[in-house]
């Protein structure tokens, strides 16, 4: 019996000095927000498309963040966003969700003018302000500031809208990945 | 005999410089068309100032300097502008670039000439000179001279004579040739750099061009030092570290610790701009290689690569050549791109001289790189990253230090050709820098469209509520008694009048309040963009809180009225308009978080379709029901993988 | 179109290298074959078949194109260094077993040549040593009086001709011999180095092996193919603990000189620590590399359970590599400063 | 709250093979590498594991509203130590031999990765019986990765499998072991702690190549390419 | 000094003991996180040799063996949880970088493993100390050197089953192999 | 800081709440078992002492029957300051005894043993109970390896305790004699000891 009283005695003064510890460390040491959410942010492509699932990039950032999503569903951001999610995450990389939408090459939105009826429904769909234009009045698109995400495109009730590849020119050429053709050997 | 420094790694590639040097400059007959790119130099490409069949004389001004960073373009040789647009280029991508066609009358038929007393001129006016004579860098980086010249008071101006890559030669036929016309050059960059002491640097593999230098430099203060041969000792890093013993970090200018480079061409072709008032028209190019007639031949700017080859006895047309020398020249995809500025030798390759390089085997990690390379840099390493698109840490290596110069590519035993990743690596970085600029840019324009809403929302709101309270008022009065109503009524009119008083000021405050915000969101954005934002986001506050005390002023009306009017009198007006719009702003504040929380409520409804909307406040319909869309498809998609995957699964 | 950057290159090839390292193992190899017998010829042949069948196999799993990577020839270095530091008698199936765990273990699953952190012979030599340190203790003896049929007869089928005796062909390391003696007590290393075992210099035969591989290395860095500093440093290592202990207590340390000549000291010091792939590259990073190698080696010889210590003194170094390169980076061009002039 | 089967299955699937604490989360490892060099032993203390898995899972589920953010970990901890101790002591008092094997990784099972991430990440967020189950999934995951180590290990180092049967269910035991290599057969390697990593490793490369595999055949499944269908399978 | 020695290198708590590979294996991705992660680790488990000594003494002084293991992990939550929300609150960076796996030095079997060796072995205080750094040293010292392993075999070329965890164990294997030459280092 | 000091408070008591039932729980499975654990614990030790003799050859406890050397004796059989000697007692009669000995220059070090000597002086049994020698190779000392260690049963005190390559009696592996050769040394040691005290050991005094 004492050895039973003792051990209690033991133990819950050892809980009690932890608990006290403890508990006026969580207070005394409180930390707000998580900055986590906005480095992932900072590498998501602010395409703001939602191929992701989620309504915009920050949102998946959140999702991201809490560990409630994959490092591996933004399109936009391609192989590299992955990559560079995987860096900061201390995660493996992983390829494309298969089931997910896929990276495709990088457009911007053009609006066949004669066609337009200037609706304004782009424009409210745009969800970085590419779109110029009112009512009644035919609209364009600033190139440079469309970021491809496709998302005028469904409400559009003419379907005046195209996406057309970005071209390559002296300022966006690239040098190409070195490579050595490898022959596969015949199984 | 002055100290000579080594730098680190370095190589002895052949030589092959003997085909070229044999005979002296030739001349050749002009083109029949000549394609001159507008764009000559680093920086901006030149305005053109000429239109489609206008017909120039020679040195006649073809294109202005578009900016600082930029070199002016004339016409080689008189004759008729036949197209103005896009023609292949002497780089490596091929893409087309803009270009001026000219085609020669035969006359060659100069313009008025000014020659510029250089003496008398200013450092300005010097270099504005230079800027219209469209002298650039003729060493390889085709760097406009004036810039160069910027700099007072300099310690040393390094002349670069060196010509270390294998094959080229034309510095050095230059060298032996018109030596008097470089040391004018050199008399003028030294007066414009107000240079304390002038070192030519020249491989001891040029002894007649050594010899020719010192006989043109008798009499002055200028050393010719004849330095080891050793690849790329003509880099002005390494020439520099050669010479004085300096170097110069990676992302400083030489000129920041006292030394100016320059070319051998460029001075002799400063020479020609001041003293003659010649423009940069023509340059020596060494053609060698797989040709009949290898020379150094002088060249009017915009020759077409093919006929100059063609001129030089190309043996077989079909073969690559290559623009500059074997370790950094470029191989040139279209021929009919016309000579640029910089282009300082072409090189038909053949079997016999450019063996095709083995296959690529895997790095052994042997070193070999590194000893050779002059960079000091790990080449290994920084080609372990890039292969495998590790960047960052390519980066964290000093990718950024290398000069690109080759000495790796060419010793390493498993025949990687290193620079290749690094060109790569170095443009997958810019273009994620580029595209990180971009991805801020557009987060800034989405949370200002989010901020738009949110504010357009609220108004609305305020608007509803504002009617609602009116209707109150109307009531209320409506109830009074006749006499409370008149009160009621000249309280009103005075609360009119208190209201737009309170909204000016509380425009003006929620503008100083906005401001932080604004900045906050928009550091990246160009200035005129970001001020029309900022004042947007300003407008847009204003307009609000402007409302929100209209609404508060009408709301607060019916009892504040009779309380409010008899404790007016002392106060005055200015203290009673700041407190109404506190108030007001407050109550701003209220139905801001009121209206957010109302519809974050809706969210957490679990029957509104996505749970996504949570964080959705701001988007309106169309771009909800698109994304509501998007999500859904996505949805289906995963839902008929996962199916498939299911029946799958053993 | 060539897309290069560079049009020009140096006419070397991995293979050349390879080829060269090869060419300066022979002088050792012939001395070995004279003092142990034909045995090292046939090791050296069942390893470099075992290698480059091994090799070819993975490269097919993974369908790679085969024959470059067999023509660079670095599996064959990796067969003729773990060969030569296997017992010259040991059974047929010891040194296959061994090549097997080098190339696929020690090379391919990192992605072949090039991508292996840990020197793939010393991986062979270490999981042998660890897994059958009987097979493994029992060298050959030196100038041994078994013929050369005798010898093969023993590594295929592990038996002796009629007459022969066992101990003609198996005795212990001289490390061992020694290891053992002191452990032993009773004599001090001057009197266990009087045994025949230890020749004049510490090796009896073993020394002119040694003498024939540091040949074999000078050439090799005369040839521009291995760098001066981890040689060097590691043999500086091996000085700066076998020759303090030596000083203080002759009767119970060997000296410098004995542990120069004997276990493969010079072996490793021109060839394995040198394997440039498993070491390190920066200046900085070769010294130490070197130097820790071969204090390790002495340390696990002298205090540690096993004598023939260069494969985990090498393996232990080797996985200090990537920290100790990235440690010891050079200073760029331009960033040193105080280098102005 | 009631689930519909599939739930259970999923969390089976999860425990046992997609999310496997051995092979995938990596979580558990010591007492596998430790103790798996033969398989009585591995199964043993695997079984045990689980135990403590599935009962601390459901004990931290069932009080998990009760404890503050701050002391959640020294509570689960303490949940587990406890349970651990009475496992240790039980085994000490009925199965004496075999815990003089397991020794010291008994007590270990506290600090036992896997047992505290599912309290973590699991149990702390689901109703008992959920949780119990995934605890016991779990468990049994990490047993089978023990056993198929201890088996891989025990044959390639020794060329027996079962050997000490005899500890875990008594003399009958002896009958079981199996010898399939020479009696002087030892290959020291896998017995060993490299063996360990090794056998490890292994198992996990034959994971991915048999998920690689259904991958392809899931592809396959859902866009039949033509090519797929011509090119001879390997 | 031998001690130290032979519990740094001789025997390795992770090489050879076969202690605390959770976090060896998963706080190794990066040369950074496995210095933060040594450094966390080292300052724990010291301070956990110590204190779970004094409280083994009280232990065995009121015959209560059987509490050993609750009281000491009960210590080490304690300890762990402090340092947690002190590096929390004072280095963000350090925080983000050893994410989740801080709360599982807990979990790390060495660091619950030393203290109970301790107590085996009837170690002195001094001896439980410089055990329990020792073997935290040698934590720390094979974790960075392999997190700088695995930093450089993310460029490699490995085969596709081999990927991730697998090249990593084999690697580990390769290590507790090389480290099996300090076998019998100290007698 | 009054938050924080409530918060400590609750966290504490929590903490104990918990503490305390867990302890109780603890407290309840030692009792249950505690015994059995003890007894378990005792037979172990006991087992491991009757491998050095035969079964049969003793009735009383071995294990608590040690009694412990003097330091100068356990200096030479054990090389360490303490070690028991175990009496073995049929009837009431000394029947052999059990040393606590030890081997200092095995290959990889220590070697402990157990060695068992008849009331006549012959070798009964020796157990290694634990060293370092070599897996694999000097490792065949150990009975749970090799049967190696049974050869010294049975084999009275004039045998030569050396390995045969020797001139000794000792069986060896070819390959790894050190480590037989210094079981056999100890064994000797032991063998010694007993036939110089065996009167007083007959007495009960070491
Ligand atoms: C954006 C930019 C601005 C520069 N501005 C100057 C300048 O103001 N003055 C100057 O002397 N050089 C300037 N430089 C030139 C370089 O420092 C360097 O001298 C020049 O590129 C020639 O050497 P190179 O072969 O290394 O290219 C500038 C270069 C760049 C890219
Ligand atoms: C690797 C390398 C080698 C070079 N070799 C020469 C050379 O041999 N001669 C030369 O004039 N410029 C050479 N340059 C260009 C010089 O760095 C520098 O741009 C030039 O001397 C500046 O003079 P400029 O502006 O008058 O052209 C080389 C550049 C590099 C990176
Ligand atoms: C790695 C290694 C481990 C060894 N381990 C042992 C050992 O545990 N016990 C032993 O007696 N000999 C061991 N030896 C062998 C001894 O060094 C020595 O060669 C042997 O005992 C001599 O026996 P012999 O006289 O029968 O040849 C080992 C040798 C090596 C190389
Ligand atoms: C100088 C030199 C030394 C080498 N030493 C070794 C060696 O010690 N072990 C080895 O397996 N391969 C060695 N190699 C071959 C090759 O580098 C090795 O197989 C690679 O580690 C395989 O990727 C060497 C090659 C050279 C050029
Ligand atoms: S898919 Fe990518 S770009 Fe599109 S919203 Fe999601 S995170 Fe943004
Ligand atoms: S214009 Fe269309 S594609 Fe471009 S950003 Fe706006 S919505 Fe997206
Ligand atoms: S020279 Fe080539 S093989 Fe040698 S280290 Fe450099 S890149 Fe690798
Ligand atoms: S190309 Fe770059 S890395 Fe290669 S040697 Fe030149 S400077 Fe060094
Ligand atoms: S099981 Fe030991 S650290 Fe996870």
């Amino acid at each position: 019996m004492t050895t039973l009283l003792y051990a209690l005695l033991v133990m819950v003064a050892l809980a009690l000095l932890l608990g006290a510890i403890l508990g006026y460390a969580s207070v005394r040491f409180k930390v707000d927000a998580d900055p986590l959410v906005d480095k992932i942010d900072d590498i998501l492509p602010q395409t703001q498309c939602g191929q992701c699932g989620h309504p915009g990039c920050r949102p998946y950032a959140e999702a991201i963040a809490s560990g409630d999503e994959d490092i591996n569903k933004c399109p936009p951001g391609g192989e590299d966003g992955i990559r560079k999610l995987a860096e900061l995450l201390g995660v493996d990389f992983k390829p494309f969700d298969a089931g997910a939408a896929q990276p495709k090459p990088k457009a911007v939105a053009l609006i066949d003018e004669a066609t337009c009826i200037g609706c304004t429904l782009c424009i409210q769909a745009c969800p970085v302000d590419a779109i110029l234009g009112s009512a009644k009045q035919m609209h364009t698109i600033i190139a440079s500031e469309c970021t491809g995400c496709e998302l005028c495109l469904p409400p559009c009730p003419v379907d005046c809208i195209r996406m057309i590849p970005h071209g390559t020119d002296l300022t966006n050429w690239k040098w190409r990945y070195p490579t050595i053709p490898i022959k596969a050997v015949k199984p | 005999m002055s100290r000579l420094y080594d730098f680190h790694g370095g190589i002895h590639p052949p030589q092959h410089k003997d085909a070229a040097t044999g005979s002296p400059i030739q001349a050749l007959p002009l083109p029949p068309l000549l394609h001159i790119a507008l764009a000559q130099s680093v920086g901006n490409a030149a305005r053109p100032t000429v239109a489609v069949g206008q017909h120039v004389r020679k040195g006649e001004t073809l294109a202005e300097p578009d900016g600082r960073l930029s070199a002016a373009v004339h016409a080689p040789t008189s004759g008729t502008i036949t197209a103005i647009g896009p023609h292949p280029f002497a780089h490596p991508s091929g893409l087309p670039v803009d270009t001026l066609t000219l085609q020669p009358d035969g006359l060659d038929e100069w313009q008025p000439r000014q020659p510029l007393d250089w003496q008398q001129a200013d450092g300005t006016a010097l270099r504005k000179h230079l800027q219209a004579m469209g002298v650039v860098g003729l060493g390889g980086a085709a760097f406009p001279t004036h810039l160069k010249l910027a700099a007072g008071q300099l310690a040393t101006l390094v002349v670069n004579g060196a010509e270390c890559e294998p094959f080229i030669s034309c510095d050095d036929l230059l060298m032996r040739e018109r030596a008097t016309s470089i040391v004018d050059g050199i008399r003028i960059a030294a007066h414009a750099l107000q240079a304390g002491e002038v070192l030519i640097g020249i491989e001891d593999n040029k002894p007649q061009a050594i010899a020719a230098m010192q006989a043109a430099c008798a009499g002055t203060a200028y050393r010719v030092v004849s330095i080891p041969t050793k690849y790329p000792s003509g880099g002005a890093k390494q020439l520099i570290r050669i010479l004085t013993g300096i170097e110069v970090p990676h992302g400083t200018r030489a000129t920041d610790l006292g030394v100016q480079c320059l070319n051998v061409g460029t001075l002799y072709a400063i020479a020609r701009a001041v003293l003659h008032g010649e423009p940069l028209l023509s340059r020596i190019v060494t053609v060698t290689g797989a040709v009949t007639r290898a020379a150094n031949y002088e060249v009017a700017i915009g020759t077409p690569l093919a006929w100059l080859l063609q001129q030089a006895g190309i043996s077989d047309p079909g073969t690559d050549v290559i623009m500059g020398g074997p370790m950094m020249g470029i191989t040139l995809p279209d021929l009919a791109a016309g000579l640029p500025k910089a282009g300082n030798c072409l090189i038909a390759k053949s079997a016999a001289l450019f063996p095709p390089r083995p296959a690529e085997q895997a790095c052994i990690r042997c070193g070999d790189c590194a000893s050779a390379c002059p960079a000091e840099l790990q080449p290994m390493d920084l080609f372990w990253f890039a292969k495998s698109r590790q960047f960052g840490k390519a980066q964290e290596r000093h990718l950024f230090d290398c000069i690109e110069c080759g000495a790796c590519s060419y010793v390493c035993p498993s025949q990687i050709p290193l620079v290749d990743y690094y060109r790569f690596a170095k443009s997958e970085i810019w273009t994620a820098e580029r595209d990180k600029k971009n991805a801020t840019l557009a987060r800034q324009r989405h949370e200002f469209r989010q901020f738009r809403i949110e504010r357009d929302k609220s108004e609305k709101a305020a608007r509803i509520a504002a009617r609602a309270a009116e209707q109150a008022a109307k009531l209320a009065t409506q109830a009074a008694t006749p006499v409370a109503a008149s009160t009621a009524a000249a309280s009103g009119m005075d609360d009119a009048k208190k209201a737009a008083i309170a909204a000016a000021l509380a425009r003006a405050a929620a503008q100083k309040e906005a401001k932080p915000l604004s900045e906050q969101h928009t550091s990246g954005l160009d200035d005129a963009k970001q001020a029309a934002i900022q004042a947007a986001m300003a407008r847009a506050a204003a307009r609000k809180a402007a409302a929100e005390a209209a609404k508060a002023g009408d709301a607060a009306n019916p009892d504040r009225a009779a309380t409010a009017t008899p404790a007016q009198t002392g106060m005055d007006d200015a203290k009673r308009a700041a407190i109404e719009a506190a108030m007001a702003r407050a109550a701003a504040r209220k139905a801001a978080a009121q209206s957010a929380q109302a519809d974050n409520t809706a969210a957490a409804n679990p029957d509104s379709a996505a749970t996504a909307t949570t964080s959705q406040t701001g988007i309106d319909d169309a771009k909800r029901a698109a994304i509501e869309a998007a999500m859904a498809r996505a949805a289906a998609r995963k839902a008929a993988a996962a199916e498939a995957k299911k029946d799958a699964a053993p | 179109m060539s897309i290069h950057a560079t049009h020009i290159a140096r006419p070397v090839t991995v293979s050349r290298v390879m080829l060269k390292v090869l060419a300066a193992l022979l002088p050792g190899i012939a001395v070995s074959a004279y003092c142990f017998g034909p045995g090292v010829l046939l090791q050296l042949l069942l390893a470099t078949v075992t290698a480059l069948g091994a090799e070819a196999a993975v490269l097919r799993l993974r369908q790679r194109p085969v024959t470059p990577a067999l023509a660079d020839l670095s599996a064959v270095v990796t067969a003729w260094l773990l060969a030569l530091s296997m017992p010259p008698l040991g059974a047929w199936w010891m040194i296959v077993l061994a090549t097997l765990f080098a190339i696929v273990l020690g090379k391919q699953v990192y992605g072949g040549l090039g991508h292996n952190p840990f020197n793939p012979a010393m991986v062979g030599f270490a999981v042998m040593i660890v897994s059958f340190p009987a097979q493994m203790a029992a060298w050959g003896t030196p100038l041994t009086t078994l013929d050369a049929a005798a010898q093969l007869q023993w590594i295929v089928t592990h038996t002796l001709p009629a007459g022969s005796n066992l101990d003609a062909i198996s005795s212990a390391t001289p490390l061992d011999v020694l290891k053992t003696g002191l452990l032993q007590g009773g004599q001090t290393a001057g009197q266990l180095l009087q045994q025949p075992r230890f020749g004049h210099w510490g090796n009896a035969g073993g020394e002119w092996v040694a003498l024939a591989w540091a040949l074999g290395g000078l050439w090799l860095w005369q040839q521009k193919l291995i760098p001066w500093r981890t040689p060097l440093a590691m043999l500086a290592g091996v000085l700066a603990v076998s020759l303090p202990l030596w000083l203080w207590q002759p009767a119970h340390y060997a000296s410098p000189l004995f542990h120069l000549l004997n276990g493969a000291t010079l072996l490793a010091a021109g060839f394995i620590v040198t394997d440039p792939v498993s070491g390190s590259t920066t200046p900085l990073g070769r010294l130490i590399f070197g130097f820790l190698v071969g204090v390790l080696m002495v340390v696990i010889r002298v205090f540690g359970g096993f004598p023939d210590a260069v494969a985990f003194a090498v393996l232990i170094m080797n996985m200090a590599v990537p920290f100790i390169d990235q440690t010891t980076q050079p200073r760029v061009f331009g960033r040193k400063g105080g280098r102005h002039a | 709250m009631s689930n519909t089967p599939s739930v259970w299955q999923d969390i089976a699937r999860k425990g046992l093979w997609q999310q496997n604490a051995g092979l995938v989360q990596l979580l558990g490892l010591c007492p596998v590498l430790a103790i798996s060099n033969n398989v009585v032993n591995a199964l043993a203390l695997g079984l045990a594991t689980t135990l403590v898995t599935a009962l601390s899972s459901a004990t931290v589920s069932s009080v998990r509203h009760w404890v503050p953010h701050t002391i959640r970990n020294p509570v689960f901890i303490m949940i587990i130590a406890s349970l651990v101790t009475c496992v240790d002591l039980a085994m000490n008092a009925w199965l004496h031999e075999l815990y003089l094997v397991l020794g010291i990784f008994i007590p270990l099972i506290t600090t036992n990765c896997i047992v505290m991430a599912r309290a973590e990440a699991f149990a702390s967020r689901q109703p008992v019986r959920e949780a119990a189950w995934d605890g016991a999934m779990m468990g049994l995951g990490l047993t089978g990765v023990l056993v198929a180590l201890g088996a891989l290990r025990e044959l390639l180092g020794k060329g027996t499998l079962l050997a000490g049967a005899d500890k875990l269910l008594g003399p009958a035991g002896q009958q079981l072991t199996l010898h399939l290599a020479g009696a002087d057969y030892q290959f020291l390697l896998m017995l060993l702690p490299p063996g360990a990593f090794l056998g490890l490793a292994l198992l996990i490369a034959g994971k991915n190549v048999l998920d690689a595999r259904a991958r392809q055949r899931a592809a396959a499944a859902t866009y039949p390419a033509p090519d797929a269908e011509a090119s001879p399978a390997p | 000094m031998l001690i130290l020695v032979s519990t740094v290198l001789v025997n390795n708590v992770v090489l050879v003991r076969i202690l605390g590979l959770c976090p060896f294996m998963g706080v190794s991705r990066k040369l950074e996180a496995a210095i933060g992660m040594g450094a966390a680790t080292t300052f724990v488990l010291t301070l956990a040799a110590g204190s779970s000594y004094l409280v083994n003494q009280l232990l065995l002084a009121a015959n209560l063996e059987f509490l050993r293991t609750l009281s000491f992990i009960v210590i080490i939550a304690g300890i762990v949880q402090f340092t947690e929300m002190v590096i929390h609150k004072t280095s963000p960076v350090l925080y983000q970088v050893l994410g989740i796996y801080l709360p599982l030095i807990t979990t790390n079997c060495a660091v619950l493993g030393i203290p109970l060796l301790n107590a085996q072995l009837q170690h002195s205080f001094a001896e439980s100390l410089v055990f329990g750094f020792g073997s935290a040293l040698g934590f720390s010292l094979i974790l960075i050197l392999f997190g700088a392993m695995r930093e450089r075999l993310e460029g490699a070329d490995i085969p596709a089953p081999f990927q991730g965890n697998a090249i990593a164990l084999l690697t580990a294997a390769l290590m507790s192999l090389a480290f099996m030459g300090f076998g019998g280092l100290t007698r | 800081m009054r938050n924080a000091a409530a918060q400590a408070r609750r966290s504490a008591l929590t903490l104990a709440a918990f503490a305390a039932s867990a302890t109780l729980l603890l407290a309840g499975t030692w009792l249950a078992t505690h015994q059995q654990v003890a007894a378990n614990e005792a037979a172990t030790r006991a087992a491991l002492l009757a491998q050095a003799l035969p079964a049969g050859s003793f009735d009383n406890n071995l294990a608590t029957s040690a009694v412990p050397l003097p330091a100068a004796i356990a200096q030479q059989l054990a090389q360490r300051d303490a070690a028991n000697v175990y009496l073995a007692r049929r009837n009431g009669q000394l029947s052999g005894v059990v040393l606590e000995a030890a081997a200092a220059n095995g290959y990889g070090g220590r070697i402990e043993l157990l060695v068992g000597i008849a009331r006549d002086g012959t070798v009964q049994g020796v157990r290694v109970v634990s060293h370092r020698e070599t897996p694999g190779l000097g490792d065949y000392i150990d009975l749970a390896v090799s049967p190696w260690a049974r050869q010294f049963a049975g084999k009275p005190a004039t045998s030569r305790w050396a390995v045969k390559k020797d001139g000794g009696d000792t069986d060896y592996v070819s390959g790894a004699t050190i480590s037989a050769r210094a079981v056999s040394a100890a064994v000797a040691r032991c063998s010694d000891y007993y036939r110089t005290a065996q009167a007083r050991l007959l007495q009960g005094q070491p």
